[in-house]
C-alpha cells in the first residue's frame, strides 16, 4: 500500500500546491495575496519537475570522483530548467509588485472589489 | 551567413534592446534610430530566411553547436518563417508609429519603452522560431513580461487591467509549463520533433491527455480564446496606442500559432489532440458569435475592436479544429490577415484618440471630414474584417468557409456567415457616425486634423497590405501557407 | 483589345480618384466625370464589332483563388449590359450635374466619386468571366451604392441605407456560400453558356446551392419578398434612383440571375431540379403583386420603384422560362426597361427639382406646363405597359412567345395582366398631369436643358428601339445571339419563332 | 528518509495554506519566506542542490524582501 | 468570479489527480526522462563542457540559450519596473 | 528608501558583513562549475548585499550602486552574454558555441572560459536588475 502511494506522493504534493495557488490567485481579493499564491503556484510547478528528475538511490548531479554510472545521479535537466523557472517567477513577482504599488498609489487600496468599484465610477 | 539567419532574427532585436537604454542615456536622439534599425535588420533577416526556406527547405539551427535533442534547436520552416516576417513587418510599422518620443516624452522613458518593445518582439520571434518546448516557455515569459510593462505604461486603468492579465497570464504560463512537464515525463525530451516521434508510443496514457489539456488551456488563455478571454478587453482598451496596435495584432496570434504548432506538429493526430481539437471547434463557434455580439454592445471603440478580436480568434481556432487543408489555409491566412487588419484598426483608433481624445463611437461624428485618410484606412481595414472582397479578410474567410463546407460542418458555416453579418452591423455603426453624422450643431466644421506623417505612414502601409495581399493571396497561399501545412496535408 | 474590359472597368475607378482630388473645383471634377463616361462608352462600343462577329474578348489577371483568376470577358450577354450602363452613364452625368446644382446638394464630390465607382463595379459585373470576379464587383457595387443611398444624411436616408445594407450584404453572404459550394463542386470553372454544374452533385445539393445563389442575386434584383430595400432607397437623389436603382444595381441583380441560371446551372439542370417552375412562379407573383402595390403608392418615386420591382421580374421570368425567345426577350428587356425606366425617373427628378412635388395628386396640371417632361414620361409609361411601337413591346412580345414555346401559356396571361396593371397605375399619373386642375396658382415651366435634354433623348431612343430594335448598337441582335448560344446545348430544342 | 520527506511535505502544505489564509500580510510574508525555505530544503532532499540554493536565495530572501518592501509601501492588512 | 474560481478549481483538481497515477513513479530509474536525453548530460558533461556540476553544464552550455532567455527575462523585469513606476534614473532627478 | 534604518550598530554590522558577502558571491559565481551555484545565485547574493547597504544607508550611500550604474550593469550583463554569442558567430561557430573562441587552450577549457564569461554576465545582469527592482519598489513618490 505504502509503496503504491509513495511513488506518487510528490506529484500529489505538487497538485495540492497548485490548487492552493490557484485558489489564492482566483479567490483571494487581496492583490498581495494573489501574488504570494502565484509564487506558491510556481513552486508547485518546480516541485513537479524536480520530482520527475528523481531516481531512487541516486545522488545530486555533481560528479563524484570515480562514479560514472548514469543511474547514480539524478537527472540534471529538470534542475536546469527549474533554475530558469525560478528566475521567471521572481521576475514576474517583481513586475507584479510594481503594478501593485502603482495601483495602491492611485486607489489607496489593494482589495480587488474596491478597486473595481472605484474604476466603475 | 544564411546558416545563421535563424538566430540572428531573434538576437538582433535582443542586442538592440540591451543597447537602447544605454544609448538613450548617452545620446537620447539615437535610441529610436537604433530600435528602428534593429527591427528593420530583423525584418530583412526573417525575409531572407523565409525566401531561403522556400527555395531550399527547412532551416535548422543548433544553438551552442549542440545537436538536438540535447541542445536547443531553432526551426525555420515556411510557417515559422512567415510568422517571423509578419511579426517584424508589423513591429517596424509600430515602432515608426510610436516615434522617438514614445510614452511620455523623456528620453530615458522613451528609451525604456523602445527597449521593452524590442524585448517583446524578441520574445514573440523566439516563440515562433524555437523547436524546443521549454525554450518556448522562456520566450513566452519574455514577451509576457514586456507586454505587461507596455500595457501598464498608459493610465491607471491600464495598470489594473494589466495586473489582472498578469495573474491570468501567469496561470496560463504555469499550465503550459506543467503540460510541458507531463510531456517531458512521458518522452524524456523537450525537442518538438523528437517529442513528436516519441509521443506516438504513449497516446493512450491518461497523463498524455492531461498534458494536452494543460498545454492547450495555457495557450488558449494566452490566445484569448472565449471563454478564457476575460483579460483581453480591458488590457487592450486602456493601453497606449502603439502598444495595443502591436499586441492586438500579433501577440494572441503568436499564441494561436503555438497552439497550432503543438497540436499539429508535436502531438500525434489521433487520441487526445484530436479530441482537444474537436472541443476547440465547438468552443470557437461560441467564440465567433459571442465575440461579435459583445463587440456590438460596446460604446467604446477600443473595446469593440477588442471583442472583435475575441471573435476573430475564434475564426482561427475554428480553422485549426476543422483540420482540412482548406480550413487550415484559411486559419493561417487569417492569422496573417487579422494581424495586419487589427493592427491597422488599433493604430487608427489610437491615433484618433491621441489627436482628438475621442474614443467613444458616438463621438466619431464628422471624423470622416476631420481625418479623411485615417478614416479611409479604418474603412478599408474594417471592410477586410467583415470579409468583403478583394481584401485579405475575404480570402481567409473563403478558405475557412470552403473548409467548413468540405467537412460538412454546417454549424460552423452558419457561425461564420452570422458573424460576418454581425461584423457589418458593428462596423457600419462606426461608419455612420464618422461619415453621416455631423458633430454637435453650432460648432461648425471642425478643422482637418490629419495625423503626423510618422503615424500616418504605417497605417497606410498596413492598409495597402490588406488590399495588396488580398489580391496576391494566391502567392501567399501557394508560396508559403501551403508549404506550412503539417506533413500529411502539405502538397 | 483583350485589355479593353479591364480598361473599361478601371477608367471610372481612376476617374473616382481624380474626382476626389479635385474636391474644391467643381468644374474640373465634373469634367472628369464626362471624360471618363465618354472614354468608357467608346471602349465598350469598340468591342462591339468583335463580339458581333462571334468573338469573345477576354483576359485573366491575378489568380484570386485556386483556379479562379480575376477573369474579365466581354461576351454577347455581358456586352448588352455594359453598353446599356456605359451609354446611360453619359446621359445621367449631364442630368446629375444639372440636378445636383439645381437642387443645391452638398457632398457632391463624394456623390460623383461614388457614382464613378458604381459604374466601375457595373462594368466589372458585366464583364465578369467567372463567379469570383462577379462576386468581387457585386460586393463593390453594394458598397459604392451605400453612400449614394444615404446621401441626404437625414434620419430617413440613414435608415434606408441600413435597410439597403441589411438586404444586399446579407444576401451577399448567401451568395458567397453558394460560391463556396460551386467552388467545391466544380473548382475553377468560368461562366459557360448552358452552365457547367450538371451532374456535379446530387440534385438536392445543387438545388440548395441554387436557392442560396438565387437569394444572393435576388436581393439586388428585388424579387419579392427581397424587394424591401428598393422603395426605401428612393430617398436618394433622383439621378441615383434613375441610373442605379433602375438600371445598374437592380439590373446587376437580374443580370446575375440570368448568369446564374444560364451560365452556371443551365436550363436542363434547372428543369431537372424543378427549379424553373419555382422561379417562374416566384417571378410571376412578384410581377403581379408589385404592380398591385404600385397602384397603392401615391408617391411618384415609390410608385416607380414598385413598377421596377415588377418589371425586373419580367427578366427573371424570362430566364426561368428557358426557351430561346424568352431568354432573348429577357436579355432585351434589360435594355428596354433601362431606357424606359430611366426616362421615367429623369422625369420625376425634373419635376421634383422644379416643383418639389412628388405626390401624384399634386402633379395636377403640370403636364401642360412641362410638356417635354411629361411627353417623355408618357412615352416611357406606354413602353412599360407594352404598347406596340414602343421598346417595351418588343421584349414583351418575345417573352410572351417564349412562354408559349416552353408550353407554359399561363405566363403569357401574366404578361398581359401586368400590362393592364401597368396602364392602370401609369394612366392616372398622365391623366392628372395633363388634364388635372392645378391646386395652386403658381406656374412652373420646363426645367433647365441639362435636365430635360437627357430625358428627351432616352425617350426618343426608347421609341426608336421600339420600331427598329436593331438600330444603333444592335441590342436586339446581341440578345438573340446570346440567347441562342445559351440554349444551343439545351435538351429540348426550343429555338425558333419570335419577332422578325 | 521517507519520514523526513513527509515531514517537510506537510510543512510545505501547511505553510502554503497559512500564506493564503493569513490576514496580516506581513505575517503572511514571513510564512511565505518559511514556505520557500522549507521547499528549498525539500528540493535539497530530492537531490536538487542548485535549485535548493536558488530557491533559498530567491524565494526566501529576494522575493520576501520585495514583498516586505511592497507591503511597507502599501497596506499591511487585508480587509477580510 | 466566485463560480468561475470553483469551476477552475474543481477541473484542475480532477485533471491533476486523474493523471498523476499514470506518470512514471517518482524515482523510477527506467522512466523516459531518465533514459532518453539526460544520460548524455550525466555521462559526458564533464568531458564535453568541463563542468563537473551537471546542472551547470546543462544550464550554461547544452541549454545555454535558455539561460540567455532567462537573463533576458530578468532584464525585461527590471526595465518593466522602471517603466511602470516611472522611476527617474539620475540622482539629480531629471535626465532630459 | 528615504528613511534608512541607519544606526551605529547596523552600520558596523553592515561594514563587517558586506565584504564577506561580496567574497562569497564571487566564490559562488566562480565555482558554479563544480559546486552548486553560478551566475544567478551569485548575482542574487551580490544584489542582496547592495540592497542591505541601501537598507542601512539609504539611497545616497557613498558606496553601493547608483541607479544608472545598476541599469548599466544590467544592460552590460546581458550584453556580455549576448556578446559572447556573437563572438562565437564571428569565429565561425554557432551562436553561443563557446568552443570556437580563439583561446590557446584545449576546447573543453575554452568552453569553461566561455561558460564562466556568461556566468559573469548573468551575475551582472541579475545584480543590476534586482537592485533596480528594489529601487523602483522603494522610490517614494518620484513618479512623474
Amino acid at each position: 500500500m505504502w509503496e503504491n502511494v509513495s511513488g506518487y506522493l510528490n506529484y500529489w504534493l505538487a497538485a495540492v500546491l497548485l490548487l492552493i495557488g490557484l485558489y489564492g490567485m482566483l479567490g483571494q481579493p487581496n492583490l498581495v495575496k494573489k501574488l504570494m499564491a502565484m509564487n506558491i503556484l510556481q513552486v508547485a510547478a518546480i516541485l513537479f519537475f524536480i520530482a520527475l528528475a528523481e531516481k531512487t538511490g541516486a545522488t545530486a548531479p555533481i560528479e563524484v570522483k570515480g562514479l560514472h554510472d548514469v543511474g547514480a545521479y539524478v537527472n540534471p535537466l529538470p534542475h536546469a530548467l527549474m533554475l530558469t523557472a525560478i528566475v521567471v517567477g521572481v521576475s514576474t513577482t517583481g513586475v507584479a509588485l510594481a503594478l501593485l504599488i502603482r495601483i495602491h498609489r492611485h486607489f489607496g487600496t489593494l482589495e480587488e472589489p474596491e478597486i473595481l468599484e472605484r474604476m466603475r465610477l | 551567413m544564411t546558416a545563421h539567419l535563424p538566430v540572428l532574427i531573434v538576437v538582433l532585436p535582443l542586442a538592440a534592446a540591451v543597447a537602447v537604454p544605454l544609448v538613450a542615456l548617452a545620446f537620447p536622439k539615437a535610441a529610436f534610430a537604433v530600435a528602428c534599425l534593429a527591427l528593420a535588420a530583423a525584418g530583412v533577416a526573417s525575409c531572407a530566411a523565409l525566401s531561403h526556406v522556400l527555395a531550399h527547405g527547412t532551416l535548422r539551427y543548433e544553438l551552442g553547436g549542440w545537436a538536438p535533442p540535447w541542445g536547443i534547436e531553432y526551426v525555420v520552416d515556411p510557417l515559422s518563417g512567415g510568422m517571423g516576417a509578419l511579426i517584424t513587418l508589423i513591429a517596424v510599422c509600430v515602432v515608426v508609429y510610436a516615434g522617438p518620443r514614445a510614452n511620455g516624452g523623456s528620453a530615458a522613458r522613451s528609451g525604456m519603452f523602445h527597449s521593452l518593445f524590442l524585448l517583446l518582439v524578441t520574445g514573440l520571434l523566439g516563440i515562433v522560431l524555437t523547436g524546443d518546448m521549454f525554450n518556448l516557455y522562456v520566450f513566452l515569459e519574455i514577451s509576457s513580461l514586456a507586454a505587461y510593462a507596455l500595457l501598464a505604461s498608459g493610465g491607471i486603468r491600464g495598470t489594473v487591467a494589466t495586473f489582472r492579465y498578469l495573474i491570468v497570464g501567469t496561470i496560463a504560463a504555469t499550465f503550459y509549463l506543467l503540460g510541458t512537464g507531463y510531456l517531458y515525463a512521458l518522452t524524456g525530451t523537450l525537442n518538438m520533433a523528437d517529442m513528436a516521434a516519441r509521443l506516438t508510443a504513449v497516446v493512450d496514457a491518461r497523463a498524455y491527455g492531461v498534458a494536452v489539456v494543460l498545454t492547450v488551456i495555457g495557450l488558449a488563455i494566452k490566445a484569448a480564446l472565449f471563454p478564457l478571454h476575460g483579460w483581453l478587453p480591458d488590457a487592450y482598451t486602456y493601453a497606449p496606442a502603439p502598444v495595443t496596435g502591436f499586441i492586438a495584432a500579433v501577440m494572441a496570434k503568436v499564441s494561436a500559432y503555438a497552439l497550432f504548432r503543438v497540436l499539429y506538429f508535436v502531438t500525434p493526430a489521433e487520441g487526445a489532440s484530436a479530441q482537444a481539437l474537436m472541443l476547440l471547434g465547438w468552443v470557437s463557434v461560441i467564440a465567433v458569435l459571442a465575440g461579435s455580439i459583445l463587440a456590438m454592445a460596446q460604446q467604446d471603440i477600443r473595446r469593440m475592436l477588442a471583442y472583435s478580436s475575441v471573435g476573430q480568434m475564434g475564426y482561427i481556432v475554428l480553422g485549426f479544429a476543422l483540420g482540412t487543408p482548406a480550413a487550415l489555409i484559411g486559419a493561417l491566412l487569417h492569422l496573417f490577415g487579422h494581424a495586419v487588419m487589427k493592427g491597422c484598426l488599433f493604430l487608427v483608433v489610437g491615433g484618433i484618440q491621441w489627436r482628438t481624445g475621442i474614443y467613444k463611437i458616438s463621438d466619431y461624428a464628422g471624423m470622416g471630414r476631420r481625418m479623411p485618410l485615417t478614416m479611409a484606412a479604418f474603412v478599408v481595414a474594417a471592410l477586410a474584417m467583415i470579409g468583403l472582397p478583394p481584401t485579405l479578410g475575404f480570402f481567409s474567410k473563403w478558405y475557412l468557409l470552403s473548409g467548413a463546407v468540405e467537412a460538412r460542418a454546417w454549424l460552423f458555416v452558419a457561425a461564420l456567415v452570422l458573424s460576418s453579418l454581425l461584423g457589418i452591423v458593428y462596423f457600419f455603426r462606426v461608419f455612420e457616425f464618422a461619415y453621416l453624422k455631423t458633430p454637435e450643431a453650432g460648432q461648425g466644421t471642425p478643422p482637418r486634423q490629419e495625423l503626423p506623417l510618422h503615424m500616418l505612414a504605417p497605417i497606410l502601409v498596413l492598409t495597402a497590405a490588406v488590399l495588396v495581399f488580398g489580391l496576391l493571396n494566391q502567392q501567399v497561399v501557394g508560396g508559403i501557407i501551403r508549404h506550412a501545412l503539417p506533413g500529411a496535408l502539405a502538397p | 483589345m483583350s485589355r479593353y474590359p479591364l480598361l473599361a472597368v478601371l477608367v471610372s475607378l481612376l476617374a473616382a480618384g481624380a474626382i476626389l482630388l479635385s474636391d474644391r473645383r467643381p468644374n474640373v471634377r465634373e469634367a472628369w466625370t464626362f471624360v471618363a463616361a465618354a472614354v468608357k462608352f467608346l471602349l465598350v462600343v469598340s468591342m462591339l464589332p468583335t463580339v458581333l462577329a462571334g468573338g469573345v474578348i477576354e483576359a485573366t489577371y491575378a489568380e484570386l483563388l485556386p483556379g479562379w483568376s480575376l477573369h474579365l470577358r466581354a461576351d454577347l450577354f455581358g456586352l448588352i449590359f455594359a453598353l446599356l450602363a456605359s451609354g446611360l452613364w453619359i446621359l445621367t452625368s449631364i442630368y446629375s450635374i444639372g440636378y445636383m446644382r439645381a437642387g443645391h446638394y452638398t457632398h457632391q464630390t463624394g456623390y460623383f466619386a461614388s457614382f464613378a465607382v458604381c459604374l466601375s463595379a457595373t462594368m466589372g459585373i458585366a464583364f465578369a468571366g467567372n463567379l469570383i470576379t462577379f462576386f468581387l464587383f457585386y460586393e463593390m457595387l453594394t458598397l459604392a451604392t451605400y453612400p449614394l443611398v444615404v446621401h441626404d444624411r437625414t434620419e430617413e436616408a440613414v435608415a434606408a441605407g441600413r435597410k439597403y445594407l441589411a438586404y444586399t450584404l446579407g444576401a451577399g453572404q448567401l451568395l458567397l456560400l453558394a460560391l463556396v459550394a460551386v467552388a467545391v463542386l466544380a473548382p475553377g470553372e468560368s461562366f459557360q453558356p448552358g452552365g457547367f454544374l450538371m451532374g456535379k452533385a446530387p440534385l438536392g445539393v445543387l438545388g440548395l446551392v441554387f436557392v442560396l445563389g438565387l437569394i444572393g442575386v435576388g436581393a439586388k434584383a428585388a424579387i419579392m419578398p427581397l424587394h424591401g430595400w428598393l422603395p426605401a432607397a428612393m430617398v436618394a437623389p433622383t439621378p441615383v434612383s434613375a441610373l442605379l436603382h433602375a438600371v445598374a444595381v437592380v439590373k446587376a441583380g437580374t443580370f446575375g440571375c440570368l448568369r446564374l441560371v444560364h451560365y452556371v446551372f443551365g436550363v436542363d439542370l434547372l428543369r431537372a431540379m424543378g427549379a424553373d417552375t419555382v422561379l417562374a412562379v416566384a417571378a410571376a407573383l412578384t410581377i403581379l403583386l408589385a404592380s398591385v402595390r404600385a397602384l397603392g403608392e401615391q408617391n411618384l418615386k415609390r410608385r416607380l420603384a414598385y413598377s421596377t420591382v415588377s418589371q425586373l421580374s419580367y427578366i427573371v421570368l424570362g430566364a426561368a422560362l428557358g426557351s430561346t425567345a424568352a431568354v432573348a426577350g429577357a436579355m432585351f428587356h434589360i435594355v428596354a426597361h433601362g431606357f424606359m425606366k430611366i426616362t421615367l425617373f429623369f422625369c420625376a427628378g425634373a419635376i421634383y427639382i422644379k416643383t418639389h412635388k412628388l405626390e401624384i395628386p399634386d402633379l395636377a396640371g403640370l403636364g401642360r406646363q412641362m410638356p417635354i417632361t411629361f411627353g417623355a414620361f408618357t412615352l416611357g409609361a406606354l413602353g412599360l405597359a407594352g404598347t406596340p411601337l414602343c421598346v417595351g413591346f418588343v421584349s414583351k412580345w418575345n417573352l410572351g412567345m417564349g412562354a408559349l414555346q416552353s408550353g407554359q401559356a399561363v405566363f403569357l396571361a401574366v404578361f398581359v395582366a401586368s400590362g393592364i396593371l401597368n396602364f392602370a397605375y401609369f394612366f392616372p399619373i398622365i391623366y392628372t398631369a395633363f388634364f388635372g386642375r392645378p391646386g395652386q396658382a403658381i406656374r412652373f415651366d420646363e426645367a433647365n436643358p441639362a435636365l430635360w435634354a437627357p430625358l428627351a433623348a432616352t425617350a426618343v431612343v426608347s421609341l426608336i428601339l421600339g420600331i427598329y430594335p436593331n438600330a444603333g448598337l444592335q441590342f436586339y441582335h446581341l440578345a438573340w445571339t446570346a440567347a441562342e448560344s445559351v440554349m444551343a446545348g439545351a435538351g429540348q430544342a426550343l429555338a425558333g419563332g419570335g419577332m422578325p | 528518509m521517507a519520514s523526513l520527506s513527509i515531514f517537510f511535505q506537510v510543512l510545505i502544505v501547511v505553510c502554503a495554506v497559512a500564506v493564503v489564509f493569513t490576514h496580516d500580510l506581513l505575517a503572511a510574508v514571513a510564512i511565505f519566506g518559511a514556505f520557500s525555505f522549507f521547499s528549498a530544503i525539500y528540493f535539497a532532499i530530492l537531490g536538487a542542490l542548485d535549485v535548493a540554493f536558488t530557491e533559498a536565495a530567491v524565494g526566501a530572501v529576494i522575493t520576501t524582501v520585495f514583498f516586505v518592501t511592497a507591503i511597507f509601501r502599501t497596506v499591511r492588512r487585508t480587509k477580510r | 468570479m466566485k463560480a468561475v474560481t470553483w469551476v477552475v478549481f474543481a477541473l484542475a483538481a480532477g485533471v491533476l489527480f486523474y493523471a498523476a497515477s499514470d506518470l512514471p513513479r517518482v524515482g523510477d530509474v527506467e522512466s523516459p526522462a531518465s533514459v532518453h536525453v539526460s544520460p548524455r548530460y550525466i555521462a559526458k558533461s564533464h568531458d564535453e563542457t568541463g563542468a563537473p556540476n551537471f546542472v551547470t553544464g546543462v544550464l550554461a552550455d547544452y541549454r545555454g540559450y535558455d539561460t540567455l532567455g532567462e537573463t533576458t527575462v530578468i532584464f525585461t523585469a527590471g526595465l518593466a519596473c522602471l517603466l511602470i513606476l516611472g522611476v527617474r534614473l539620475g540622482a539629480g532627478g531629471d535626465d532630459e | 528608501m528615504r528613511t534608512p534604518f541607519g544606526s551605529a550598530v547596523l552600520d558596523a554590522a553592515c561594514r563587517l558583513f558586506v565584504p564577506f558577502v561580496l567574497i562569497f558571491a564571487v566564490y559562488v559565481v566562480a565555482h558554479g562549475h563544480d559546486s552548486p551555484g553560478g551566475g544567478f545565485q551569485g548575482g542574487t547574493i551580490l544584489a542582496a548585499a547592495v540592497i542591505l547597504i541601501r537598507l542601512v544607508h539609504g539611497q545616497d550611500a557613498m558606496w553601493g550602486l547608483t541607479r544608472v550604474g545598476a541599469l548599466r550593469l544590467a544592460c552590460g550583463g546581458v550584453a556580455v552574454f549576448a556578446g559572447i554569442g556573437f563572438l562565437s558567430l564571428l569565429f565561425a561557430g554557432n551562436y553561443l558555441d563557446y568552443g570556437v573562441l580563439p583561446l590557446p587552450l584545449e576546447t573543453v577549457k575554452v568552453r569553461v572560459v566561455g561558460t564562466l564569461g556568461i556566468e559573469v554576465g548573468v551575475a551582472m545582469a541579475v545584480t543590476g536588475v534586482l537592485v533596480l527592482i528594489f529601487d523602483a519598489l522603494t522610490a517614494w513618490g518620484e513618479e512623474d
